[in-house]
């Protein structure tokens, strides 16, 4: 390894603790968000340095993307709320700060925190000393999932592995995403945007540009998972990336799509995995045991399958709420939602 | 070949000094609409040379067509999102900085 | 082997700011920006675990693990979020700081 | 009769698909719900029956042997707790049948409720599919993604009730469980570095003592502990499990604390029991008393009655973490089989606590504890079924709780460490101050009492009751789960099969 | 690995860790969004050189995809978080 290439690792390596350092001790919220898809950048150039491709993907697209967009997303609803918070009782809010004790502004147990960062770094100390003293496992699993690779119906030994070695991991997995949507879905409703938001001119050219190249490259994505660095959740995050520039520019396309479709789009991939699963015990295996010479193309109807829902399922948590139901039923339950709640009435 | 090889190193070589400059016309630069400018043409025309040294030294063709795709698609990505970001600052009534 | 040695104390150091920012800080989205990054120092250690000078030898589970643990770490902050902007909507307060005088307002009116 | 596996697999797939079903049909899940309760039970019944014939099995998913592929390990322990998270399940499934069908109350009108019941029998679904996941499965990671999943689908459960406070709790549970996740993955992280193994039958074969593994060993256990809210880091439940709807905080209490405790008694117990200091015990153990004494006179202090069986679960689980140094101490099974009776009693007594609590704040309008006096004469079987699910918590002689700290007390006594017994016995005795406090205040004769029109359902009433009366004879009936537990099933067959159906 | 790619490669690291400053100072919200774009572009420029040093083909996927989001962030930005009422 010529030394530029070690100070590049060196300048890496330093910099990611340092930028979260930065981050959580930044006092304007916007600029630790800002920070934090900087430091997923970086951090996928640290696994491309670690020869880590496939998380690379994973993490440019869902940890710098996709999680950002979220936070940013969250960030401007917490501005919108603290306005009209601001415009409902600016002085009740004047009020508390001021009789707010003055020490207490400050820190609420300095003994306590000096006490918990001492045990912390002692705890931290021990495990870094622990950390590099044990050495790694030799070859661990590793030699165990190359020898199996001829069984596992693909080339890339990541792949192999979350879908076909450990692929009932990937199955909760997927269920974790559908869970996830479920529970945004029962939090909140998605903020209804006016009409008359059209996309301007150059906004409207990008959509039109960058949608369908995204697609492809999902596709693409999830066709080369097989063989090289890919796969479904790749795929997926490159789909939501194209849902969610849809859901920015306001589409209008985007807003007629039925609820129900978007429940069968979001349950496609868990309910295919999990009829697949179970198909392949009737066929004489164990849960999830692919017949070996077809394995291959179970593994692509999966991925494909799961890389939609996945997709449907990130744009659906960017938009942060369920869809509109037909108008009727949504207005009783909003009606009758903030008459109970603000009495605090509810088992 | 190797003559190919050296024009391509060549190019890199002239490509990185524009990031270079790029960065340090945005650290420098008095307000965001200069910054704008800094970081969008420098870093594209960086970028481009740097694509066209690698594509130079590249041996299939279908390297070159990558290459180039992801030049042109973050050439139109920097742009737009510099005209949004740019129009979103004019909306925030920040005043463009000049001479007094 | 100093690559090794580097990414582990990054990551570590990471683990450690995300747990510390989790901890000291009060505003709710800062304490699931802290979490992000403490599990992202954790999957910096496992792929170092994992790290091999050569592509061959690398050994693919952790990889696995990571993406599954991203994929994890995505679906909590987007509920995380959801309710932090509920918890601001309903009680006025991002800030866990003020929730006992909240607390005590709630008990006298409740 | 279909092999053990068959069920094994039942009981992870037909909840996740039955969520499924729900959540895309969600004009059926008045339906749906119940029915995959139902299927769920039997699964359940299904493995405890297929068990008793053919004993402990490993069973490996997708065709791969342990190391490479993920491996569900079926033996006596798993078992036991998928039946008591079938049974409790069941019944907290037939209560939340009818609360919603009571909250919603006229048909047509769909309100808030008719929004909470199209959203809770997915996640519950999920949920119970996740537990009966981390009971079956044998590999580290993959409890880490069941871990996961039960963490999610409480705090949504917890938030559903809409109420700002609930909120607030759902909000402090995510970040302790997200706290809780980082650690328990770190230590995976670390033991997969050290050990290159990930299958827990396999690591306790290979675990030698070394510093890694007590760094690991503690991120595990820290990371564990924040789920089961042992003393220090209960904060977070109280809250939690008061303000969540009825039926919720009853699967809170009575199985999703629970799921986090059987992966410590597995990991202290089972995998690392070699390898780990005395110490270590005794440390969880005076945490455990901490707990009971802590909980014990929260529960006394407390002005709302699902506060107060909230703080009663913080002590109940002092009591399980107090067994674990007993564990250590006692060559014999008994330990290990005060423990499991111990949860599987304060599983049914605790969600039939919960159940009729729900029942008496729909009829009552609140759950102030001073003012529901009299309430018996509106609501004569939950009160029942209250104060029967609060006798068998005491340790009242036939239940499976008094069984429990029995085995437990002549653990402690054998042993020569005392100290554990008596904390046992000051712990009942507090448990008793709460129960009859509340006892009083439910059973006193008061001539007219104010509450709501409209009857609470029979569907709401019964299961709670069948819970109580399950966590009071579980004493009796001790011989035939405890032989399950001894891997496979020494009691005579013919014994086991004539009691259950 | 050539010494090429490899000091181009820091250059462009070091062109990055300078774009933190930015970020760190900026006094408006844009300013902080402009290094985050910076690091879009500057990222690629080290996959693809890296690509070419280690001669590992995968990494060209990788910058793809990097434009692809950093653009994304770019956009979101623009429009949700620095009120974007007019598109």
């Amino acid at each position: 390894m010529t030394d530029a290439m070690g100070i590049f690792d060196i300048m890496l390596a330093l910099v990611l603790p340092w930028l979260g350092w930065r981050l959580l001790a930044s006092p304007n919220l916007f600029r630790a968000v800002v920070l934090f898809i900087s430091l997923g950048l970086l951090m996928s150039l640290a696994w491309v340095r670690l020869h880590a491709p496939d998380v690379a993907l994973a993490e440019a697209a869902i940890g710098a993307g996709l999680t950002g967009a979220l936070f940013l997303s969250a960030l401007r609803r917490l501005e919108r709320l603290r306005d009209s918070e601001r415009r409902l009782d600016y002085a009740e809010k004047r009020e508390e700060e001021q009789n707010l004790p003055p020490e207490k502004r400050r820190k609420s147990k300095p003994v306590a925190y000096v006490l918990a960062l001492f045990l912390l770094s002692v705890f931290l100390l021990l495990l870094g000393g622990a950390l590099l003293k044990t050495p790694v496992a030799p070859g661990r699993l590793g030699p165990a999932v190359a020898g199996q690779m001829g069984q596992s119906g693909v080339q890339s030994r990541v792949t192999a592995v979350l879908l076909n070695f450990r692929g009932y991991d990937t199955l909760l997995e997927v269920m974790v995403l559908f869970l996830a949507a479920l529970g945004v879905w029962s939090l909140t409703r998605v903020r209804q945007t006016p009409q008359e938001k059209v996309p301007g001119p150059v906004l409207a050219t990008l959509v039109r540009l960058l949608v369908p190249l995204m697609i492809t490259v999902a596709g693409y994505l999830v066709w080369i998972g097989s063989s090289r660095a890919g796969g479904a959740f790749q795929g997926g995050a490159v789909l939501a990336a194209a849902g969610v520039l849809l859901l920015l520019a306001n589409v209008t396309v985007v807003r007629q799509i039925p609820s129900t479709l978007l429940r069968w789009a979001l349950v496609l991939g868990p309910l295919l995995f999990l009829l697949s699963a179970v198909a392949c015990m009737s066929i004489g295996g164990n849960l999830l045991e692919y017949p070996r010479q077809s394995a291959g193309s179970w593994i692509l109807l999966i991925e494909s399958a799961t890389a939609v829902s996945i997709g449907v399922t990130l744009a659906a948590l960017y938009a942060g709420g369920r869809p509109h139901e037909p108008a009727a039923r949504e207005a009783i339950v909003d009606k009758s939602a903030d008459t109970k709640v603000k009495n605090g009435e509810g088992a | 070949m190797a003559f190919l090889h050296n024009l391509g190193t060549i190019c890199i070589l002239i490509g990185i000094p524009f990031f270079v400059s790029g960065t340090i016309g945005l650290l420098r630069f008095p307000d965001i609409y200069t910054r704008l400018h800094a970081l969008t043409k420098a870093d594209n025309v960086g970028l481009g040379f740097v694509v066209l040294g690698l594509a130079l030294q590249a041996e299939q063709w279908n390297t070159v067509a990558r290459l180039l795709l992801i030049w042109l698609l973050v050439l139109v990505a920097s742009s737009a999102s510099c005209h949004l970001v740019a129009r979103a600052a004019l909306r925030k009534k920040i005043q463009p900085w000049s001479r007094s | 082997m100093s690559t090794i040695f580097l990414y582990n104390f990054s990551g570590l150091a990471l683990f450690a700011i995300g747990l510390h920012g989790l901890i000291r800080s009060s505003h709710l989205l800062r304490k699931i920006l802290a979490a992000n990054l403490m599990s992202s120092g954790i999957f910096l250690i496992m792929i170092v675990g994992a790290y091999g000078p050569d592509q061959a030898l690398i050994d693919p589970v952790p990889h696995a693990m990571v993406l599954t643990g991203i994929l994890v770490s995505i679906s909590t902050t987007a509920v995380a979020l959801v309710l932090v902007c509920l918890v601001q909507e309903t009680t006025n307060r991002a800030l866990l700081l003020q929730k006992r005088k909240r607390e005590q307002r709630g008990r006298t009116d409740a | 009769m279909p092999d053990t596996p068959f069920w094994a697999v039942c009981l992870v797939v037909v909840p996740l698909f039955f969520a499924i079903i729900c959540f895309v049909r969600s004009s059926l899940v008045t339906f749906l719900g119940p029915l995959a309760a139902w299927l769920n039970a039997l699964a359940g019944l299904g493995m405890t029956l297929s068990f008793v014939h053919s004993g402990p099995l490993r069973y490996a998913i997708g065709g791969w042997q342990a190391p490479l592929g993920i491996n569900f390990s079926i033996d006596g322990l798993s078992v036991l707790l998928v039946a008591m998270t079938a049974v409790t399940g069941l019944s907290v499934s037939m209560y939340a049948k009818g609360y919603f069908s009571l909250r919603i109350g006229s048909a047509g009108e769909i309100n808030r409720h008719g929004h909470q019941r199209a959203y809770f029998w997915p996640v519950w679904l999920l949920l119970w599919a996740a537990l009966n996941g981390l009971f079956l499965s044998a590999d580290l990671f993959n409890i880490y993604v069941t871990l996961e999943i039960i963490g999610l689908a409480a705090v949504v459960l917890t938030a559903l009730s809409g109420k700002p406070a609930a909120r607030l709790a759902a909000m402090r549970y995510l970040l302790v469980s997200l706290l809780g996740s980082c650690c328990y993955l770190f230590g995976v992280a670390l033991l997969y570095r050290s050990y290159g193994i990930l299958d827990m039958t396999a690591l306790s074969r290979l675990v030698s003592p070394a510093p890694l593994l007590w760094v690991s060993l503690a991120l595990l256990t820290t990371g564990l502990l924040l789920k089961t809210a042992l003393f220090p880091l209960h904060f977070w439940l109280p809250p939690a499990h008061a303000n969540a709807l009825a039926p919720v905080s009853a699967i809170l209490s009575g199985l999703v604390v629970k799921a986090s405790f059987y992966l410590i008694l597995r990991l202290w117990g089972e995998v690392f029991a070699q390898v780990l200091p005395f110490a270590a015990y005794v440390l969880l153990g005076v945490l455990g008393c901490g707990a009971v004494l802590w909980g014990a006179v929260q529960a006394l202090l407390q002005k709302r009655l699902k506060m107060l069986i909230a703080y009663s679960t913080v002590a109940q689980l002092g009591y399980l973490f107090i067994a674990l140094p007993l564990i250590r101490l006692d060559p014999g099974p008994s330990a290990r089989e005060a423990v499991i009776l111990l949860i599987m009693a304060h599983a049914c007594a605790k969600s039939a606590m919960f159940m009729a609590a729900g029942s008496i704040f729909l009829k009552a309008g609140h759950d102030r504890i001073d003012d529901l006096d009299g309430i018996k004469e509106v609501l004569p079987v939950s009160s029942f079924a209250f104060v029967l699910a609060g006798v068998s918590l005491m340790g009242f002689p036939p239940s499976g709780g008094f069984l429990g700290k029995w085995l437990l007390l002549g653990v402690s006594l054998a042993s020569g460490q005392w100290w554990w017994g008596i904390m046992l016995v000051i712990g009942s005795l507090l448990a008793a101050g709460y129960v009859y406090r509340i006892a009083c205040h439910l059973l006193v004769f008061k001539a007219s009492f104010s509450s709501r029109r409209g009857s609470i359902p029979p569907v709401m009433e019964w299961p709670a009751v069948l819970l109580a009366v399950l966590a009071m004879i579980l004493g009796l009936l001790a011989g035939y789960p405890l032989g399950l537990l001894e891997a496979g099933c020494p009691v005579p067959i013919h014994a086991c099969l004539e009691v259950m159906p | 690995m050539n010494w090429l790619y490899s000091t181009a490669a820091l250059c462009l690291l070091s062109a990055i860790v300078a774009g933190l400053l930015r970020i760190l100072r900026g006094p408006t919200a844009a300013d902080s969004m402009l290094a985050a774009q910076l690091f879009g572009t500057c990222g690629v420029a080290i996959l693809l050189l890296l690509s070419k040093g280690l001669d590992w083909l995968v990494l060209q996927d990788i910058a793809l995809v990097f434009a692809l989001l950093a653009a994304l962030a770019a956009v979101a930005f623009a429009l949700r978080t620095w009120g974007g009422t007019e598109r």
